[in-house]
């Protein structure tokens, strides 16, 4: 079994590792990387002693100590432009924002510079970092602590956007964001933090940065999702069966750059395509994967496309948040669309 | 040896931690202004605990409590005029309802619920702020469109020494130097940020020396003592209101309790520090003293209390009775004038709530 | 004729009207709103004495006066700022950011305060401002002075995001946007600030900000562009009409919220689409409209939809920057495909 | 009164505008260190001559002249060691020569051709930086990289007196603060941020006290005096290399062309206050001062900048003489590990310039 295919399982893993979380998983890549790379170093508000406000830096500090593992004056424009100046000069920094709706600030250093650095001295100085961001929302949280605004880093050329949904998936894709030569933002699906556990081997294995995960295989529909929808897509495909449609369900889990080919295979079969995310419609990320169908598989095409996603307003404060959230009845929704379209 | 330019900054305070003066109470401040504020004092702190337990038993989202900040937000909200405006960051909630917020309100947004940040009055005053210092730039943008308009208004707001670091503080600081805003800057330390103590936010001696970079008055205060607290905030608007520019004070206090319920302060602070804070909280030092004036007793203070606890309750109750908005609410506040495929997501969100409540709803 | 009408045409204008350029007529509406409506002011760095480094503003500190014109403190953040907190206190603020490139320091207080400030306050509190962003590439200028950065904000709910490509709808869809009650991103295609004239009647009659202009009427493919590749699409039809094809031309003019009925309507008789912006290709606004049509139009189209777009790499400096740039060429090339396919 | 903390800002200048020392010369400083620097800004004077006549024949780009600020950029160049990292803004190229940077990659990169920041030497600096301030913080960001891997390496950046206001430079001064950075801040005032004169900047009396928000060590220099320029910047760099943590200084000089050679500062500064400010141009005064230790003559003077103008010449020969890069370049160098969908575009845009260049192409 290789190492993609073994992400895409939950099982089969050698009996030494431990079945661990999502979060735990980022804990341990972080841990190795740091161990093997001395210029690895993690920083952001709270990394240090507390170990992140939701643990995934925990016991980090302690371990590696405050050279590693640096907790950084509240701003996250200081957090975002010491972290290219530092990957500028060797360093690898894994940089935290707290949560999604605090990236806005570090968006410039982002944009015109760790994007560019490469570009702009043509190879002379380059930009290996990665911004860890908490994302999306369903717990239950305050305001700004819900966003998912991952399509803003994805029009930027220079960037690689990633999105794991698994535990196996964040261990190898962090791992694969801290070597990776050039920026990436490196989103967590919070709300799947400690959704289950799963045997994640700390054996060192990157996964690639460039290819969509097949959880599923199903002949009737493509359901493309990423982050914690994945959770939600499963089961639409489980409720689907029990109606005979057979879906298939794709977890991008990389945004940036998208592997096309996984998606266009499926739907070559299927014919029809449910995209599923939590970001607002107009302008999500599910736009570029509908728009490279319109453009790659119109032949293939039996239905007319179909996203689910969150609706073009803000996420709600929690009382109403899962009313916004896409859900399995509106997935299961779309696919019988789909299906009764084409 | 030339120099180009000095700077000093003055430390204000007039009760020690025994409540005991340490020198004349500023002029024109006397006991019975002082008294209803002790008492608003205790109904803040009757409303957080009451808050932190409603949040343990699940009946609130995370609440970040004010404990030990009394005096700072009290005398904050208690200098501020109706007409003035005030850009809180999460946590003021004593200045709140000085400008006449109500705790039920309090209780709703954290109860995640945006009717919350609807203040039946001040209408005018800006919602909690969650992503840090960013009020502090409204504060000032507004007190530019007092300016320019000529209006005798004052934009007061405040962030923590965690906020004092971010750069929306500075941007607010040096626009309000560029343009003489009638415009005061609270920066509330309370020793920490989250996990992070103040000495790790900067190397600066005092935070209220933040101010200097945009060349505004600067002031440290305990922020403990609800007189220095009057007294500085005094000053600070006296100078917004008389057209001469805005301030920066620091009011030095002490988080007692932990971030937000939604943290455990054990992990990195010790008991030792804080047992220390406790002795200088500003409750016990302003009784002591009021006390010492024969303005207040045990009695009166069991009874005002338990009067605190009956108006809490109350509020509580309207919170608890509230129904969550309906589906549509959250397409109905985005646009004054919401566009053709927002009203069918609109429609679209009613028919499968419709549907998910069953045929009777 | 309409306004609507009226301002996808050059002439038929009252002769009382000066011909103006694109840039003339932004200087005219805001003189203007701010003679009718004492709470419009203009903010931004060197809007004042120098009138813009564009022009935009010249002359109008002259007769307004510094409290109405005012220069700010050089940065992005406090001019994002200060804008919402005027706003929130009930002033029309119109800000201008210089350059594209350095519209994203400002992106914390646009996303987190001026778009939700209605939102969370359940309409007590609303931000009735305008952000005017020269924008694009092909002027030979240094760098970070030729983004199109406009997808990042039609993610955003709570936003509205225009485009203007003629002098009379710079006019009418800038009048428009100060008249809003909520927060306009105006995008300026700065490579035709000075392209033509137009006669503009300054009549202040606004433009809606939901509408789509079909500028050139055909029946074989629709071309649909927004700014000032309006320009190349235009001659892009025309060269096709030489070989026979009949090309429609839609300028967007307002990206959110989208008239897609009017495109979809030009695709319904067309049959084919191609989408024209200079932003990188990848998640550019042009996927929304091509998952749009993926999603709603599957039926009408015989031809993939094409984007003809910036590659996803950065505007390059101007030594190299027409060739990153959509040409016509490339637009024409993409019409025969399109023509070829269906 | 309790004074909570108080600060000073001192003053540097040796030689007044007429190039009479004010003071005695500090200690290590002679004549002999003094000459090649002096020349150095004539060449620096020669190239920015040269290079605003490039751009007004249509053979350059957009250009930031530096003139009247050639002690501030040499001084500053000079006062770093070759490990040193320096982040510009875009108009210190006085600095940038002293550091390595030939006067060709200058012009390539306001010739819009990347590889103008591909610098030869040294390999280590950051290239120039458009949005105002950035630079700043990735300086800090160094500074720490510098730190925490124990080389003793100081970095040194620069903005102007706009960039003084952005926040940017705020949180690199802040962060240089709390982790106590081998950092020098130069805020390069030069009056004016193209149209906005200093005053509206902010209200702070000096530029240099921005750093005392952050704890750092500030100072203001004459910064039209070289040998002010050196004595400030040995003092941060010594701070800086022994451990002592970052400084601020604010070089007072001016900006005597445009903002860029796109700008036309007529509309909004008059000729008195330009005239005044050419009567403290640098290069005059350490002429005089240097005339006087006869160590200089008109002679020596023809003769040197006859050789900075064939030197400069060469330079922009080399420029002139470049090709553009391939249509591929735009794809080469974004990616360490170039996505494949990114090399179909790459191939994509070569095929098409295939085809628009012709047959023969
Ligand atoms: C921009 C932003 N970054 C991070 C956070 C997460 N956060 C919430 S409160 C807090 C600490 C604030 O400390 P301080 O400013 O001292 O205020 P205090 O909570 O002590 O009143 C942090 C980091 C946030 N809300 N906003
Ligand atoms: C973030 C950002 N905003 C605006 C600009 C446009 N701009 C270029 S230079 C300049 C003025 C800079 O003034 P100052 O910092 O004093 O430096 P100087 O040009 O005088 O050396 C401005 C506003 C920019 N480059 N970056
Ligand atoms: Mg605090
Ligand atoms: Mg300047």
């Amino acid at each position: 079994m290789n190492k993609q295919a073994a992400a895409t399982k939950t099982a089969g893993q050698p009996v030494t590792a431990a079945a661990i979380t999502l979060i735990e998983a980022i804990t341990q890549a972080l841990a190795y990387e740091m161990r093997k790379d001395a210029s690895v170093v993690v920083l952001g508000e709270d990394v240090g002693v507390n170990g992140g406000v939701f643990r995934a830096t925990a016991g980090l500090q302690q371990v590696f100590g405050p050279e590693r593992v640096l907790d950084t004056p509240l701003d996250e424009t200081t957090i975002a432009g010491l972290t290219v100046g530092m990957a500028a000069m060797g360093m690898r920094p894994v940089a935290e924002a707290q949560f999604d709706g605090f990236v806005y600030p570090m968006i410039d250093h982002i944009v015109c510079h760790a994007a560019r650095l490469r570009y702009r001295t043509r190879g002379r100085l380059t930009c290996p970092m990665v911004l860890r961001v908490p994302w999306g929302g369903g717990i239950r949280a305050p305001e700004h602590h819900s966003e998912a605004n991952e399509s803003i880093f994805t029009n930027v050329p220079g960037l690689r956007v990633v999105l794991p949904s698994s535990p196996a998936r964040a261990y190898g894709l962090l791992l694969a964001a801290i070597r990776d030569p050039d920026p990436v933002i490196f989103y967590e699906p919070k709300r799947i933090y400690r959704q289950y556990k799963e045997l994640v081997p700390d054996d060192g294995e990157a996964l690639p940065l460039d290819v969509c995960y097949v959880l599923r295989d199903g002949s009737d529909v493509t359901l493309v999702t990423w982050g914690a929808q994945v959770k939600e897509t499963l089961e639409a495909a489980e409720a689907l069966a029990k109606d005979g449609i057979s879906a298939e369900v794709i977890d991008v889990a990389t945004l940036k750059p998208l592997d096309f080919a996984t998606i266009a295979e499926s739907v070559s079969k299927t014919g029809r395509c449910v995209i599923v995310h939590e970001a607002p419609k107009t302008a999500g990320f599910g736009a570029e994967i509908a728009a490279r169908l319109a453009e790659e598989s119109m032949y293939d095409l039996v239905a007319p496309v179909e996203r689910v996603t969150g609706y073009d307003t803000h996420i709600p404060l929690f009382r109403l948040e899962m009313k916004y959230l896409p859900s399995v009845d509106k997935i299961v929704a779309a696919a019988k669309r789909a299906m009764a379209a084409g | 040896m030339t120099i180009a330019a000095s700077f000093e900054i003055e430390y204000l305070q007039y009760l020690d931690q025994e409540g005991r003066p340490v020198q004349a109470l500023p002029e024109g401040l006397d006991a019975k202004t002082l008294l209803p504020l002790f008492k608003q004092m205790l109904f803040v702190r009757t409303f957080d605990s009451k808050a932190i337990a409603l949040q343990r038993t699940g009946k609130l989202g995370t609440y970040a409590s004010c404990l030990g900040h009394e005096a700072t937000h009290v005398g904050i909200g208690a200098s501020t005029r109706p007409e003035d405006v005030f850009a809180p960051s999460y946590r003021e909630y004593g200045a709140q309802f000085m400008r006449g917020v109500r705790p039920r309100e309090v209780l709703m947004y954290w109860g995640g619920d945006e009717r919350g940040s609807d203040f039946a009055v001040p209408r005018h005053d800006f919602p909690w702020c969650v992503p840090i210092a960013t009020q502090c730039l409204h504060a000032a943008g507004a007190a530019l469109a007092f300016k320019l308009r000529g209006e005798p208004r004052v934009a007061v707001t405040a962030c923590g020494d965690g906020g004092s670091s971010k750069t929306d503080t500075y941007a607010a600081i040096n626009s309000a130097g560029a343009y003489t805003l009638p415009f005061v800057q609270c920066i509330i330390n309370n020793g920490w940020a989250i996990s992070v103590p103040r000495k790790a936010q900067t190397g600066a001696k005092t935070l209220a020396q933040k101010g200097i970079a945009g060349g505004l008055h600067c002031l440290q205060v305990d922020g403990n003592d609800l007189i220095a607290v009057l007294e500085g905030m005094r000053r600070a608007m006296d100078r917004a209101r008389s057209g001469h520019g805005g301030s920066v004070i620091e009011f030095m206090t002490y988080r007692l309790h932990d971030h937000t319920t939604a943290d455990d302060a054990r992990r990195y602070r010790g008991e030792e520090e804080v047992k220390a804070a406790w002795a200088r909280d500003p409750i016990p030092r302003l009784r002591t003293w009021l006390g010492g004036q024969k303005l207040w007793d045990d009695a009166q203070e069991k009874a005002w209390i338990e009067d605190c606890g009956r108006r809490v309750d109350e509020e509580i109750n309207a919170y608890l009775e509230s129904k969550a908005q309906p589906v549509e609410a959250m397409f109905d506040y985005l646009y004054g004038d919401p566009p053709p495929d927002l009203l069918a997501q609109r429609a679209s969100a009613i028919a499968l709530d419709r549907a998910a409540r069953g045929p009777r709803a």
